[in-house]
């Protein structure tokens, strides 16, 4: 069972002070699943990327990526399982230039810091390596601007292209699509059906045409608990999800 | 996000490792009181009045100085010269009326007005960049310092007490000064004050919520600029009445100033930055640690406070009290 | 968290390259060259030695600063603490045991790296003003260190007679070879930082500084990032100690003191802390400033407050920042048809 | 970029191996450092002589060195010179000795040794200053101590630096103090402790540097020998002004505490020790602990207290015309005490010696170092001449406290520096420090 999931939650938690933001969620991911997790603001979503990406320690429970368990592992590690993310807010480097992001992606990939310094920063293969994605993802005409200076869609894009220079496994989107326009939504959702079928995403968004294009099964979480998982259709349709999210969400 | 929050990677879950460092600091600090109660126990009492009055003195000075960080997010690195400053002024309004209460008062006001104009005027240029907020404080430190040397002159000066304070009190066969106990109890009162106005005000409700999110601030419909003023007022006039305070005891001299900056620093470093329940951790760890090294070690005592803040920050980043995050 | 001060504006600048004509730096390279040959032959021996050869090993313990600054959005106060560990070492070994001086010096540094390496790792955690408080008390630790270790330190008084050694044939005590040896030390200094913000590793302290979760969530070590910078940077701060303790002969408490490190706070903002040159330039403007404002005026150290204070305000980049904007807007004001350039005020970060 | 930042390097090697050539080869640098030349060599060179006032207006010690200026002008003003201006920190002309026209300058430091390094390179060096008068403070002392031996070319006279070792281990040539040091003006208080006052047990109080470690040395070198015991020596660090929790660890059975604070902390240290179990201890004092402000600030607690120094108020004519002088010049300046006699003396025997060689110091300054060496005052506070190397042997006071006034009761004629103990012996000690000496 274990060599086709490439990620599995049991029992996970996380307690802020009083708040019980996470609440014992069960989770498996097989390999290749595209898997979109929804709820309403509050329900835990954010909170629980956070925990698979190790960006907070766990309060309880286990984390196993592709047969791994990395409950107790900071996030760099995961990384070399083959996770990568994105962030809800754009998280990129500001005050270097978009070439510089997407090759320090590229240098996380390739083993860190310590395999890149013999190389210097001048690697020809690395540069091109991010040429092509910046091509991919359109942002080739930005290479030498800051990023700090990208429109926030650019952000987006460069956010995206840094997750993909990691080669990931398992790839984890926090609302990629929020603030993009209906033109870059589109491109984003190409993109995402484009992905290698062997990749693992995981995706929080709002906007249900891109998620509900791009993903074959749902998780709903309330209240930090998973309280409905299944097919788009089965799940669109329940009646509690309706009141939960659907109806918080467009009230 | 907020400045200063440490990247949250922990290999090992924060709880257990802080129930371990905290069940060997407790241990520590038993075995040492039970082994200083029996050596000497009229030395013991005496050190733990000693910090804890003194710590009476550091929350007076720290407080100001924790409550200005946590809603400008300014590190005021002039807050020693606030105190020095308050020291001066009080000293000329007791020579002038002879009347100390006055002068506290009058000296707390002074300095208050003080800081109000450094925010109104140059703070509020710089806007909102917390580290260049920091840096211009400094520029006012020096300037302060060169000020006050101008006008007061570089000798030592005592504030006069009043008599009523001046003598001491026995108790069992053990003495104790009468003023060192009411700056303690200065300092109760103060943080009493300042308990009512944050728990007890609509006001200082606003602040509360303002020190734990910025953002809510913004949202809440209140003046902000006026509220984040007054609250810089408020800081200022704490270290000025502070200055007083110390300044009757110790006596004021130049380079005071840097003393009392640091010993903030110490204290909210201890406490958590910008949490009033922290300055007051905090002033009681500083004051006890410091008498005691004193009183073991008196060559090195500086180094031994010094050096129990570093340790506690290596451990807590954020201080005792301070968010875990 | 980006703020004005740590915002990658070096980057816009370089990146302009194709605005900024090669040669022009060509130009201003053999200028700095041309000066710096020229000044012990025309400055008086006072200005020699006391302004422009102090300035010069100050502005090793400033740069090293800038560096932080710019490279790292660290502002440490540790920096005067890890200079007066590298020149107490190098004192009391060469003057009080009689070791070789280069050995002494050698120890000296190796002594205040492995101490930035701790206090690197004791305060990798800390960011923004956490990290000024945490190496503020860091550096007044290894003031009163100094202050009242007297077996090592000698307590007040310090150590004298600090002499300082002969480079093969050449006697560094003349202040002409001591010139040039400060000067070819600066230059390396400089080479150093600036190739190590370029390395793999610059770049991710760089962008440890502008989102240290990306960082981490790329597969990086944002603590080994931090420490190896920081690391970096009190190595330039060390080699600065040890060439000051030659400078002066003594060393003492009040070289680590707050007053300062305040000093190379101001040298540095005066500088303005986007090119680590400027830490040259505020350090010459610094060390000139105090010896001739104190024959004007008695209220010396205010003026040097308030023109600190002034320049913290007006100009984020320093007085360099200063003649460039000034510069800038005469350009515009001439070439009154171009558009206007949104150049001068950079965008504050995620404010 | 970084090929543009190699050029300058390279260049800059080049140009250092060259300019090994111009160098002057190796000069010893005695106190060690980078020595700028001195400008304006000598008063031949500019016309004008330039004496360089070195004390400290700045930082906590500010006080001090206002009284320092005041009676460094005063000896000026006597000579014939005019104020430039009323500031402490205003220099002075119109002077003129052996038609040499002479110049006052002023420099401050804040006390540590750093800082008055500096300002005494900015004397020498910047301002050419023929000879230099300063600084204040013990460390200070040592710190231009090495420097005058950088530079020979320029006479050194001390301010009221008071550090042994200024002049008694390594001394500089053209080093000289017409004033005692801190050791020497404690002759005479240990052994009245122990054989009248009769306190047998004493512990000691004093700051953590070198001033206090040569005041509490001076106390207990006799006092151990007439058979003294000090238990324990309390250090505290500078600036303290909380004794409190220090005064918690003296221990109970003793007859008496040796306090060597200056001023307002000796008044906040005895006002804190009378709040504790130790009330009323008796209390021996160091030279700058008994003045004035302590003696009204304590009141009646004041009475008995004894202490020694190198200023008393003597029933002498130069004593009341200097105290009248100084009155009359500085009407804001206290009685006369340590500081502002310490640079009236000094700038006296200056100027006499200036005087005596005509002005003239372009023989590099040989004349004026040797009129110096062999110069013997008639000061306020008695006869001074100098020993073999350049330190005042002067007579040193004892004191007690009596209805609130400091009254002499005995003087110590010419104590010289190894407190008339064998030179070669007395060298061999170790230097005091927080352990030595010692009689527990």
């Amino acid at each position: 069972m274990n060599d086709t999931a490439s990620l599995t939650l049991r029992g996970v938690s996380r307690r802020f002070g009083g708040l019980l933001a996470v609440d014992g969620v069960d989770m498996h991911l097989p390999r290749g699943a595209r898997r979109a997790l929804l709820g309403p603001n509050g329900a835990g979503k954010t909170t629980l990327v956070n925990l698979i990406s190790g960006a907070l320690p766990l309060t309880s429970g286990s984390i196993t990526l592709f047969g791994a368990d990395v409950s107790r592992e900071p996030g760099r590690r995961r990384v070399r399982h083959g996770l990568a993310r994105t962030y809800q807010q754009s998280k990129v480097f500001s005050g270097l230039p978009v070439e510089t992001n997407i090759e320090l992606a590229l240098i996380g990939a390739d083993g860190g810091l310590w395999r890149a310094l013999p190389g210097g920063r001048r690697s020809r293969a690395r540069h091109e390596r991010a040429c092509r994605l910046a091509v991919e993802l359109g942002l080739v005409e930005q290479m030498g601007k800051p990023a700090g200076a990208l429109s926030h869609g650019g952000k987006r894009q460069l956010e995206l292209a840094m997750a993909l220079a990691c080669e990931p496994r398992l790839l984890v989107l926090d609302e990629p699509a929020a603030g993009l326009s209906p033109s870059e939504r589109q491109m984003l959702t190409d993109l995402l059906l484009r992905l290698d079928p062997d990749l693992t995403l995981l995706l929080i968004e709002h906007d249900m045409n891109v998620a509900l294009a791009v993903t074959d099964s749902v998780t709903v979480m309330a209240d930090g608990r998973v309280v409905a998982e299944g097919t788009p259709e089965d799940v669109v349709s329940s009646r509690l999800v309706q009141d939960l999210y659907l109806g918080t969400a467009h009230g | 996000m907020a400045v200063g929050a440490a990247p949250p990677t922990s290999r090992f879950p924060a709880v257990s490792r802080g129930r371990v460092l905290w069940t060997a600091g407790g241990i520590a600090v038993l075995a040492l009181t039970v082994r200083e109660l029996v050596a000497a126990p009229a030395v013991f009492v005496t050190t733990v009045l000693d910090g804890l009055t003194t710590a009476g003195l550091y929350f007076l000075v720290a407080s100001g100085f924790t409550l200005i960080f946590g809603l400008l997010r300014v590190t005021n690195l002039a807050h020693g010269s606030f105190y020095l400053a308050g020291g001066y002024v009080g000293y000329s309004l007791r020579e002038a009326t002879g009347n100390w209460f006055l002068a506290l008062a009058g000296a707390a006001v002074a300095v208050a007005l003080l800081g109000l104009l450094f925010q109104l005027t140059v703070l509020r240029l710089v806007g909102g960049d917390p580290l260049r907020e920091s840096l211009v404080t400094i520029g006012l430190s020096v300037v302060v310092a060169d000020m006050t040397l101008a006008v007061w002159g570089g000798s030592s000066l005592d504030i006069t007490i009043p008599p009523f304070l001046g003598s001491t009190i026995e108790v069992h066969g053990l003495i104790y000064s009468r003023f060192r106990l009411a700056l303690l109890g200065l300092a109760l009162l103060v943080g009493f004050g300042l308990w009512v106005l944050l728990h007890r005000t609509r006001l200082g409700m606003t602040i509360r919520a303002g020190v734990d999110d910025p953002l809510i601030l913004a949202t809440s419909g209140v003046n902000v600029p006026l509220v984040l003023s007054f609250v810089f007022g408020l800081g200022s006039l704490m270290a000025g009445l502070a200055g007083v305070a110390g300044g009757s005891y110790l006596s004021l001299s130049q380079g005071e100033d840097a003393r009392y900056l640091l010993v903030s620093l110490l204290v909210v470093i201890v406490g958590g930055l910008g949490s009033v329940p922290g300055a007051v951790v905090g002033s009681v760890v500083v004051g006890l640690v410091q008498a005691f090294a004193q009183v073991h070690l008196p060559t090195y005592s500086v180094l031994v406070t010094f050096g129990v803040m570093i340790v506690i920050l290596a451990v807590r980043p954020r201080g005792v009290l301070g968010g875990a995050e | 968290m980006a703020s004005d001060m740590t915002a990658g504006r070096g980057d816009q600048a370089t990146l302009r390259r194709p605005w900024r004509a090669p040669r022009a730096r060509t130009v201003a390279a053999v200028i700095v060259v041309v000066i710096a040959a020229a000044i012990p032959y025309v400055t008086s021996s006072f200005v020699f030695v006391q302004i422009v050869i102090q300035s010069l090993w100050m502005a090793m313990v400033a740069a090293s600063l800038v560096f932080l600054v710019r490279f790292a959005g660290m502002v440490s106060l540790a920096q005067t603490g890890l200079y007066g560990t590298a020149g107490y070492v190098t004192a009391n070994l060469s003057a009080i045991r009689g070791l070789n001086p280069w050995a002494a010096a050698g120890i000296g540094v190796l002594v205040a790296v492995a101490l930035a390496f701790v206090v690197g790792m004791i305060s990798s955690r800390a960011r923004g003003v956490y990290f000024i408080m945490l190496t503020l008390a860091v550096g007044v630790f290894l003031y009163y260190f100094a202050l009242q270790y007297r077996p090592f330190t000698f307590g007040f008084s310090g150590i004298n007679g600090v002499r300082v050694p002969d480079l093969g044939p050449v006697p560094l005590s003349d202040p002409l070879n001591f010139y040039w040896f400060t000067l070819a030390l600066s230059v390396a200094a400089l080479v150093g930082l600036y190739t190590f913000s370029r390395s793999p590793l610059g770049l991710a302290l760089q962008a440890d500084r502008d989102c240290p979760e990306r960082v981490e969530a790329l597969g990086m070590s944002t603590t080994a990032v931090r420490v190896i910078g920081f690391t970096a940077a009190g190595a330039v701060a060390s080699v600065g100690g040890v060439l000051s303790v030659w400078f002066n002969g003594q060393i003492s408490p009040g070289s680590l003191d707050i007053t300062r490190t305040v000093n190379i706070l101001v040298v540095a903002v005066l500088g303005g802390v986007i090119r680590l040159e400027g830490a040259w330039l505020g350090a010459l403007l610094f060390t000139a400033l105090t010896a001739y404002v104190s024959n004007i005026t008695n209220y010396y150290n205010s003026v040097i407050g308030l023109v600190y204070i002034a320049v913290v305000l007006v100009s984020p980049n320093g007085v360099p920042g200063l003649f460039t904007a000034t510069a800038r807007s005469l350009q515009r004001a001439l070439l009154s048809s171009a558009p206007p350039r949104t150049t001068a005020r950079p965008v504050n970060g995620e404010k | 970029m970084l090929h543009r930042m190699v050029l300058p390097a390279l260049t800059a090697i080049a140009l250092a191996v060259s300019g090994c050539g111009a160098s002057t080869g190796g000069k010893d640098s005695g106190g060690g450092g980078i020595a700028g030349a001195a400008n304006g060599s000598g008063a031949a060179g500019d016309g004008v002589l330039k004496i360089g006032l070195l004390s400290t207006l700045d930082g906590p010690f500010a006080a001090l060195g206002q009284a320092a200026n005041d009676g460094a002008k005063l000896a000026l003003l006597d000579a014939g010179a005019q104020r430039s201006g009323t500031g402490y920190r205003d220099g002075m002309t119109g002077l003129t000795i052996g038609g040499q026209k002479v110049e006052l300058v002023v420099e401050s430091s804040d006390a540590t040794p750093d800082v008055a390094l500096a300002a005494a390179r900015r004397l020498v060096e910047k301002d050419g200053v023929d000879i230099l008068v300063g600084p204040l403070g013990g460390d200070e002392g040592l710190a231009v101590k090495g420097y005058a031996k950088q530079h020979p070319e320029v006479t050194f006279v001390n301010g009221t630096s008071a550090a042994q070792n200024t002049t008694l281990r390594d001394p500089a040539a053209n080093f000289f103090r017409f004033t005692t040091d801190g050791t020497q003006w404690m002759a005479g208080l240990g052994a009245y402790t122990v054989n009248t006052l009769h306190y047998k047990r004493v512990v000691t109080v004093a700051e953590d540097y070198s001033f206090p470690y040569d005041q509490v040395g001076g106390f207990m070198t006799p006092f151990c020998g007439a058979g003294g015991h000090v238990p324990k020596k309390v250090w505290v660090p500078l600036g303290t002004k909380d004794f409190s929790s220090f005064i918690s660890s003296i221990p109970k059975d003793i007859d008496a505490l040796y306090v060597a604070l200056g001023g307002t902390d000796a008044l906040n240290f005895v006002k804190q020790l009378d709040e504790s179990s130790l009330k009323g201890t008796p209390i021996v004092g160091g030279s700058i602990t008994v003045d004035g402000a302590v003696i009204n600030g304590l009141g009646k607690r004041a009475d008995g207290i004894v202490s020694a120094g190198p200023v008393a108020a003597l029933d002498t004519v130069q004593y009341r015309d200097y105290a009248a002088k100084l009155k009359a010049t500085f009407p804001q300046a206290g009685p006369p005490g340590l500081f502002d006699i310490g640079y009236y003396i000094e700038m006296t025997a200056l100027l006499k010696a200036l005087t005596e060689v005509k002005g003239k110091v372009d023989d590099g300054h040989k004349a004026l170092n040797a009129a110096l060496a062999k110069l013997t005052l008639d000061t306020p506070i008695g006869p001074v001449r100098l020993d073999q190397n350049r330190q005042a042997i002067a007579n040193n006071y004892l004191f007690q406290v009596r209805d609130g006034q400091s009254a002499l009761i005995q003087t110590i004629p010419d104590v010289n520096q190894t407190l008339g103990l064998d030179r070669a012996a007395f060298v061999a000690q170790p230097a005091n420090d927080r352990d030595h000496p010692s009689c527990p």
